[in-house]
């Protein structure tokens, strides 16, 4: 009979516990009520993009001097450089450079190589269109800015996490213009000058 | 009323390519009598690409932005198996700086990758809300890798002998601020699922591996841990600076899923404090290294000493994979990831095998859920953490 | 019920068109599965029955039992062994269906004639306030003993069902390895197939 | 007490105008079902609202935002699109049952609203059998779910039918338990005299205070029954994609769906009948009345009772279908054993027990149990 | 609405449960007719105690009764059935001979 008692006063200390830790759990999901959501409303609010971001690649022509880098690096060799020896000068003459946007992965590489850094990242990253042919860029086409984030006027720009002021975990909460974390390299040489005078 | 437990016809029913619960697409044809499991046979496939094929058909440089497409929740460690296997072939050394970044990045991927582990795990046995939560974490994450390398995923950010770019300013402030940010957010997880009593029964006991087993299964990572084997290749093989970091091996003895869950917690724990201790050991000097060496300031320099100076920009696209072949590996948060290569002094490596952790964990999937009810599989799958990217390749 | 006589009559033969209708389709539908379903039918129309026959607390036990209950069970026992295979044709079959039709059509004619022709004793509908009191009162004073047997029936009934559908703790005499092998293959890809 | 009672005012009203008594009761028939359906039928919607919102709230998340203030008019939107929805049945399927199974969800749930009050005159019949009817018919409801899973050729469905049917034939026994108690203390099944019985004290004689096992049970029993997510298996989606619902869209979704949210209201509205006063309030409104010298007949103070009356119920289910869905959206899912052993191994035992003590107690304290 | 109609429909429910009893191959479809069969006794039960004994609700007593034990029955008859089933591996009335000699 003890043993017996002894069972059921074990079996509802057992329920109890349940309930306790399941009360813990749903605590927590309350507790997340009142916290200010952390979603972005896309096209309402948009994230700035880092400084390396690597979005739609820009291309300056003058800067081409047709030496095929971005090629060779390419995954795929994707880009597509038409040139003209010129005999007259010994040089390359670019006549047509494009890049279809629709295969492209956007790894970087043929801007980290190229030795003139004619090409470069935007910050334009949704290339949509209904036809995919249209994502195939050429030299004008690439040539073309997109608009900043910060500059468009039905935009809300939001900071990402590293570029918010020491201590902000929220890119919300923060006006995209107020200056980020660290150090800039000026302000790290006064330092170090004045370490160096005393 | 009775409910009565039968026997019934047996049931072959077709969980996946497109089950909500198959991680992408795995395809098991699973053999049920009722709801009990008889058998299960996972069907791979549906996601391969070739990728070793095509590594053999790129170079190094070109081959970088595809690796991250192995495992697409740990990206950072398949560019540094990426990188390491050749730097260990042809004898490349690292800067210390770039080795540290290179800490960092790994112990944030890792944490990425627990994350979203976590998430799904415990999504499959039904509580859907804990994935919103390590979503906002692994965003944070996923910002700081986009501040640093320039894409969320894709990051294409390591380099032979070194990184592609220097952490941008702030950044090492910002990562502290996470890292001390996150540390409660895990305390948050845990009180919400780690002691709920349905989690506990769902998990406890369920899909157990002996010590014994689990090496002959081959399996690596937080399922060799789980299952009370401290077999970490970060300490066995000392690969990177670990030894200068402070940090244990997390292990438990369970062999269960819920072994599995701590072990995964606690290593997001603990990488969470060996990038405060990365960033804040973190010496100067260079970030990259280039594969020729060349020295500047006279043959009297040292390399890694502050006045060693390095010419050019780039490690070479033309860089090429000295002749012989060795398996180099890394911890990944999956297990063990390793790269088998052998080059013939040519700028495309001649074999790239890839030894994937989740493939060879999957493995012994069929031989956990036997007997077991359908609702298991989920939480066994969940608990062994594949993905199809890196199982199929 | 307080229901006009109109409305009863009405209710009365839409009922049991219904429920000659279900029931013949219990009977005779080929397929068991909507057999099964038609006899939740048929029992929910016995409910309504019931309802008319101011035996409310019998008709929601009824639609519990029978139909929450019994049916359930049924349906749940029909999809767990629905095997779809044909039965082996027996000999003179259809005679024996012709035959016991013809019996069950003269017990019918045979009882209507004699529901009609016996004199009842009809008395005038007294009005209880509350069927379940008197019930309550019937099974706690008079009808003591049969109901404390009832639940004990419903016990044994319960326990030995369960023993008897229960699965046998031990494996079969046959090694399970080799028995289950041959069961064990998957339908849609054959071993010596896939090995091709 | 007694309330205002409409329908009398209604045929008077009629029959001032000149209709006889029986014309002016025919129109007066089908006034409350209507009433009932579409109140219902709002109830679940405004429950499939506020699951988007709080489970957007509990995930930091916004949730429909657009779509009228707060997202407010989004089921509307959802029914809109549903209805227009075209409903494919799959190959191979049953097309009669297939139609039929969500048809008999459907109208078993909203059939019990039949004797759910919301307030004291405020239900279509005050049938004797009350809550006991409620219990019965919403047993049917699995015949439909079976339905489903067979029709729809699918095997995760025939799964998902099979595993609805087991649970809720194990949690109808402990839900049934815990209304016996009630009933054994409130002397009646009808929902109106359990309440009633309720009254006396405002929060104090509450049936929460006296019948706290049998809360839990119920509360628990009733989840099961909604298929609620700890016990949502039938419709587990990481296991069953989406159980018996699978190969359902269009209108034919729509009944499920609402059937399932409508079921969540029922069960929010017994648990505030059985357990927590009904449309009491907190305190005894009546001698609140007495103290302000108002007598209990006049008009005006009638009406402010009945308003406050349906605004406690509401207020009380809506309380009990907001912790539903926060637990849902907290907890994991149990597993099938599981839930048949926490049926049978621990809620009937408990529930078995529960009736007992209540017999014990109502015999010993008749004054507080209800002799 | 006179007892004879509801004594009728009675007796048609029951003349179709016998019919199912004798020509049904499914073991289980036999356990449903049986329920038809005694849904028409009770049937007959609450005819009798509306129009017969409707002060003493005799009849409505006996009708618990006949459910309870059909609910016992249908369990253990499909108790049986599934057991069966599992041995002989077929539902067919003709195939089930042990108690055959």
């Amino acid at each position: 009979m003890l043993k017996f008692l002894s069972k059921v006063g074990a079996y509802a200390k057992d329920a109890v516990q349940a309930a306790k830790y399941i009360g813990q759990g749903m605590g927590v999901t309350f507790d997340h009520m009142r916290r200010r959501p952390i979603t972005v409303q896309y096209p309402y609010e948009k994230l700035i993009p880092s400084e390396r971001f690597r979005g739609r690649i820009h291309f300056e022509f003058d800067k081409c001097i047709s030496c095929e880098v971005c090629v060779r690096v390419c995954p795929i060799n994707l880009p597509v450089v038409d040139y003209k020896f010129n005999s007259e000068y010994k040089k390359k003459e670019l006549k047509s450079y494009s890049i279809d946007f629709g295969v492209c992965i956007f790894c970087g590489n043929c801007v980290e190589y190229c030795p003139t850094n004619a090409l470069s990242m935007t910050e334009e990253y949704d290339l949509s269109t209904y036809d995919r042919h249209e994502l195939n860029f050429d030299s004008v086409a690439l040539g073309r800015l997109p608009t900043k984030v910060t500059e468009d006027p039905l935009v809300t720009p939001i900071r990402e996490l590293a570029y918010l002021p020491k201590g902000a975990m929220e890119g919300h909460q923060v006006d995209h213009r107020q200056r980020r974390a660290g150090q800039r390299p000026e302000e790290l040489m006064a330092e170090s000058k004045e370490g160096t005078e005393a | 009323m009775v409910m009565i437990e039968t026997k019934a016809e047996r049931m072959v029913i077709n969980m996946g390519p497109h089950h909500p619960s198959m991680h992408g697409v795995l395809r098991l044809i699973v053999t049920l009598d009722g709801e009990n499991v008889v058998d299960c046979e996972p069907v791979l496939g549906y996601l391969h690409r070739s990728m070793e094929k095509i590594a053999e058909n790129r170079t190094i440089i070109q081959y970088l932005p595809y690796v991250t497409r192995w495992d697409y929740l740990a990206t950072m460690f398949t560019e540094a198996i990426t990188v390491n296997a050749p730097e260990k072939l042809a004898n490349v050394p690292v800067p210390r700086r770039a080795s540290y970044i290179r800490m960092i990045m790994l112990e944030l991927s890792r944490i990425a990758s627990h994350l979203l582990w976590l998430g799904t795990f415990v999504a499959d046995i039904g509580a859907q809300t804990p994935f919103f939560y390590v979503f906002r974490e692994r965003e944070m994450i996923y910002d700081l890798f986009e501040a640093a390398t320039g894409m969320r995923m894709m990051h294409n950010y390591f380099r032979i002998g070194g990184v592609a770019a220097d952490l941008p300013y702030g950044w090492v402030d910002k990562c502290e601020d996470f890292c001390h940010y996150f540390l409660p957010m895990v305390d948050e997880y845990e009180r919400l699922v780690t002691n709920n009593p349905i989690f506990r029964r769902r998990v406890e006991g369920l899909g157990t591996i002996g010590r014994e087993e689990a090496i002959n299964w081959g399996l690596s990572g937080p399922m060799l841990r789980g299952s009370g084997i401290k077999w970490d290749l970060r300490k066995v093989d000392h690969y990177e600076l670990y030894d200068e970091l402070d940090w244990d091996v997390q292990w438990d003895t369970g062999g269960d899923c819920l072994a599995r869950y701590f072990v995964r917690v606690r290593e997001m724990r603990e990488s969470t404090k060996m990038v405060l201790q990365c960033l804040k050991q973190m010496p100067g000097g260079s970030y990259e290294n280039l594969e020729a060496q060349r020295m500047q300031a006279g043959p009297k320099s040292e390399w890694n000493s502050m006045d060693y100076q390095f010419i050019s920009k780039k490690p070479s696209p033309t860089f090429k994979v000295p002749s012989g072949e060795h398996y180099v590996r890394v911890e990944a948060p999956k297990g063990e990831l390793g790269v088998y290569l052998i080059g013939e002094d040519n700028v495309f490596p001649w074999r790239w095998k890839i030894r994937p952790p989740g493939f060879i964990n999957l493995q012994v999937l069929p031989q956990l859920v036997r007997g077991m009810k359908i609702a298991d599989i989920m939480a066994i799958l969940g608990s062994v953490d594949i993905i199809m990217g890196e199982v199929d390749r | 019920m307080n229901l006009g006589e109109g409305v009863q009559v009405v209710s009365l033969i839409v009922l049991a068109a219904m429920l000659t209708a279900s029931a013949m389709g219990v009977v005779l539908l080929p397929s068991i599965v909507y057999a099964a379903f038609l006899l939740g039918a048929c029992f929910i129309s016995v409910a309504g029955l019931y309802l008319l026959l101011n035996a409310d607390f019998v008709a929601a036990a009824q639609v519990l039992i029978y139909v929450g209950a019994v049916n359930v069970l049924i349906l749940f026992a029909i999809m767990l062994v629905n095997k779809r295979q044909p039965y082996q044709p027996i000999k003179l079959g259809i005679v024996r269906n012709i035959v016991t039709a013809i019996v069950c059509v003269g017990l019918f004619v045979l009882l209507s004639v004699t529901v009609t022709t016996t004199e009842w004793g009809v008395r005038p509908i007294a009005s209880v306030p509350s069927t379940m009191v008197k019930l309550g009162q019937h099974f706690f004073t008079d009808y003591l003993l049969p109901f404390e047997l009832a639940s004990v029936l419903l016990l044994v009934a319960l326990i030995g069902a369960i023993i008897l559908a229960r699965r046998e703790m031990l494996p079969d005499i046959q090694p399970s390895g080799l028995g289950m092998s041959e069961n064990l293959e998957l339908l849609e890809r054959p071993k010596e197939k896939a090995s091709i | 007490m007694g309330g205002i009672d409409l329908q009398r005012s209604l045929v008077e009203v009629l029959t001032g105008a000149g209709l006889s008594s029986g014309a002016a009761k025919a129109i007066w028939m089908p006034l409350p079902m209507i009433l009932i359906v579409l109140v219902v039928t709002v109830g679940a919607l405004v429950c499939t609202w506020l699951e988007r919102k709080i489970s957007a709230a509990a995930q930091q998340r916004i949730g429909p935002e657009y779509a009228g203030p707060f997202g407010i008019l989004i089921p509307v939107a959802d029914v809109a699109k549903l209805v227009i929805k075209q409903g494919t049945p799959p190959a191979k399927s049953d097309p009669l049952l297939y139609t039929l199974g969500p048809a008999i969800v459907f109208i078993s749930v909203f059939l019990c609203f039949l004797v759910v009050p919301f307030g004291q005159n405020l239900l279509i019949s005050n049938i004797g059998t009350g809550i006991f009817f409620v219990i019965a018919i919403s047993s049917i409801a699995p015949i439909g779910l079976l339905m489903a899973g067979y029709a729809s050729n699918n095997k995760y469905s025939l799964l998902g039918g099979l595993r609805a049917a087991a649970q809720s034939i194990s949690y109808e026994i402990p839900l049934a338990l815990a209304a016996l108690a009630i009933a054994m203390m409130s002397n009646s099944l009808s929902t109106i005299d359990i309440v009633s019985q309720q009254a006396d004290y405002g929060l104090l004689s509450w049936n929460i205070l006296r019948q706290p096992i049998g809360f839990v049970i119920f509360v628990i029993a009733a989840l099961a029954e909604c298929e609620r997510l700890p016990f949502d298996l039938p419709e587990a989606e990481e296991e069953l994609v989406a159980g018996y619902q699978t190969e359902y869209t269009g209108m034919r979704f729509a009944l499920f769906y609402g059937g399932s949210y409508a079921n969540l209201v029922l069960a929010g509205m017994l648990v505030s009948i059985l357990y927590l006063g009904g449309w009491e309030l907190p305190f005894p409104i009546d001698q609140v009345g007495d103290m302000l010298g108002i007598a209990p007949s006049t008009a005006w103070w009638q009406i402010i009772t009945a308003m406050l009356g349906i605004t406690a119920i509401l207020l009380k289910t809506y309380f009990f279908v907001f912790t539903a869905i926060l637990l849902r959206w907290s907890v994991p899912r149990v597993r099938i054993d599981q839930l048949l052993d926490l049926g049978w191994k621990f809620l009937l035992p408990i529930g078995l027990f529960n009736l007992l003590l209540t017999a014990a107690l109502k015999l010993a304290l008749p004054s507080w149990f209800g002799g | 609405m006179t007892l004879d109609a509801f004594l009728i429909i009675a007796a048609s429910l029951f003349c179709i449960g016998i019919y199912g009893l004798i020509t049904s191959r499914n073991a289980v479809r036999v356990l449903m007719s049986v329920e038809l069969m005694l849904n028409a006794v009770n049937l007959n039960l609450l005819a009798f105690s509306d129009f017969l004994d409707s002060s003493n609700l005799r009849g409505q007593v006996f009708a618990v009764f006949v459910i309870t034990v059909a609910a016992a029955e249908a369990a253990v008859g499909l108790a049986i059935v599934l057991s069966i089933y599992r041995s002989r591996d077929t539902v067919d009335m003709e195939q089930f001979n042990l108690l055959r000699w």
